[in-house]
């Protein structure tokens, strides 16, 4: 089970913050997320949005494993 | 050289205190605050969401890059997190150096980064609702300055 | 606006306390701490030697310039006389304003002429005798950059 | 009497600081200081020494009163 962490924009949109899903690439984890809520899925896909595995920056569709942490992070505002 | 989040409020003045200590070599601190404006009214709070441990290691990233690129001997950053209102600081920066000009060039570098690209989102809540605020125009091309 | 001078030491941290509290409208607070090297040797000391009246209010002159042609809601500025000793503060300076470049740019200003125009004689009490001391080359050149 | 203040080098140079001169205007000042310290007389009208009349700076041969307050003002160095 994958972490799965959302923030700002997409944490109102998707009305959760932080969720376990089961899957074994980012590919199938979107498709998951998708599934269960086209709206929110649709979003993780826009533009700007980028996913960190472990706290990095990647843009590959990465092998997750039971214990990765998969932030979905909409473009930063700055503090 | 430290970076740190905090839900708590801080006081400036205390964290210039800590951060001047025992400083023989420095010439020159520059330090900047930044605070909750009231400007849309005293209802206006602001909120600010990090992604702990992911924003500390952004921040550093640049942080680190400041201290090289102005031949820094120290720098600070204390920023909050979580709910503020108006007239509480939002983000204190602290650098050191030989000389004032490095002092200078690197608070407002450092400033320049993270009001328009550091892992912050910002929710305003005002008298009329919520809403997500993005960086201005200025914040924009104030920090493609330094590109 | 206030500007101060003294015999006494100060600690930066306390008079950014004092300067930063009750701002609801200030968004922006920078503040520049000149501190003595101790390059030399830990045996320099600094000898500053003010015009008592006359060197406050010239540098309120120009502290009432940076009010008008930086937008800024407030300054200070307190300045160290007599003998200074290794790590001590020599000079403070802080600017509020609505927003930071503005804060920023006050503070650089105020500071560029303190180190080269500001009515004081230095002198530099060192291992082999005294000397008085004039603005650096840099020190001219960077307060040229607003004239 | 003006009082005559003397600021850095020139300080050191005369070895007083402080002296209650009579004097009705700053070109009689000047000739008398320098009748009694010739090189004093000369550096206080060396390159960029500047007067001051009741903290005031002033390029004419200003009047004096007997409360005038006279400084003599070599090149400041800044803090």
């Amino acid at each position: 089970m994958a972490k799965v962490l959302l923030f700002g924009p997409l944490r109102d949109l998707a009305g959760w913050r932080e969720r376990e899903i089961e899957a074994s690439d980012l590919a199938s984890l979107r498709a998951l997320i998708a599934n269960d809520d086209p709206v929110l899925g649709e979003a993780l896909t826009g533009k700007g949005v980028q996913v960190a595995v472990d706290q990095a920056i990647t843009r590959a569709e990465t092998a997750l494993t039971a214990r990765s942490e998969v932030a979905f992070l909409p473009p930063m505002s700055g503090g | 050289m430290s970076v740190r989040l905090q839900d708590e409020a801080f006081e400036p003045g205390a964290l210039l205190t800590v951060f001047s200590e025992g400083r023989t070599k420095t010439g020159a601190i520059v330090s900047f605050t930044g605070i909750a404006r009231a400007d849309q009214g005293d209802a206006t709070i602001l909120e600010l969401e990090a992604y702990p441990g992911f924003t500390e290691a952004e921040i550093g990233k640049i942080a680190a890059e400041a201290e090289t690129r102005f031949s820094l001997h120290d720098l600070m950053v204390v920023h909050r997190t979580g709910k503020i209102a108006p007239g509480e600081a939002v983000v204190f920066v602290a650098t050191a150096a030989a000389h004032r000009r490095e002092a200078f060039e690197a608070a407002d570098f450092l400033m320049d980064y993270l009001k328009s690209r550091a892992p912050f989102w910002k929710k305003e809540h005002g008298a009329t609702g919520a809403q997500w605020i993005e960086p201005t125009a200025r914040d924009r091309s104030d920090v493609a300055r330094w590109d």
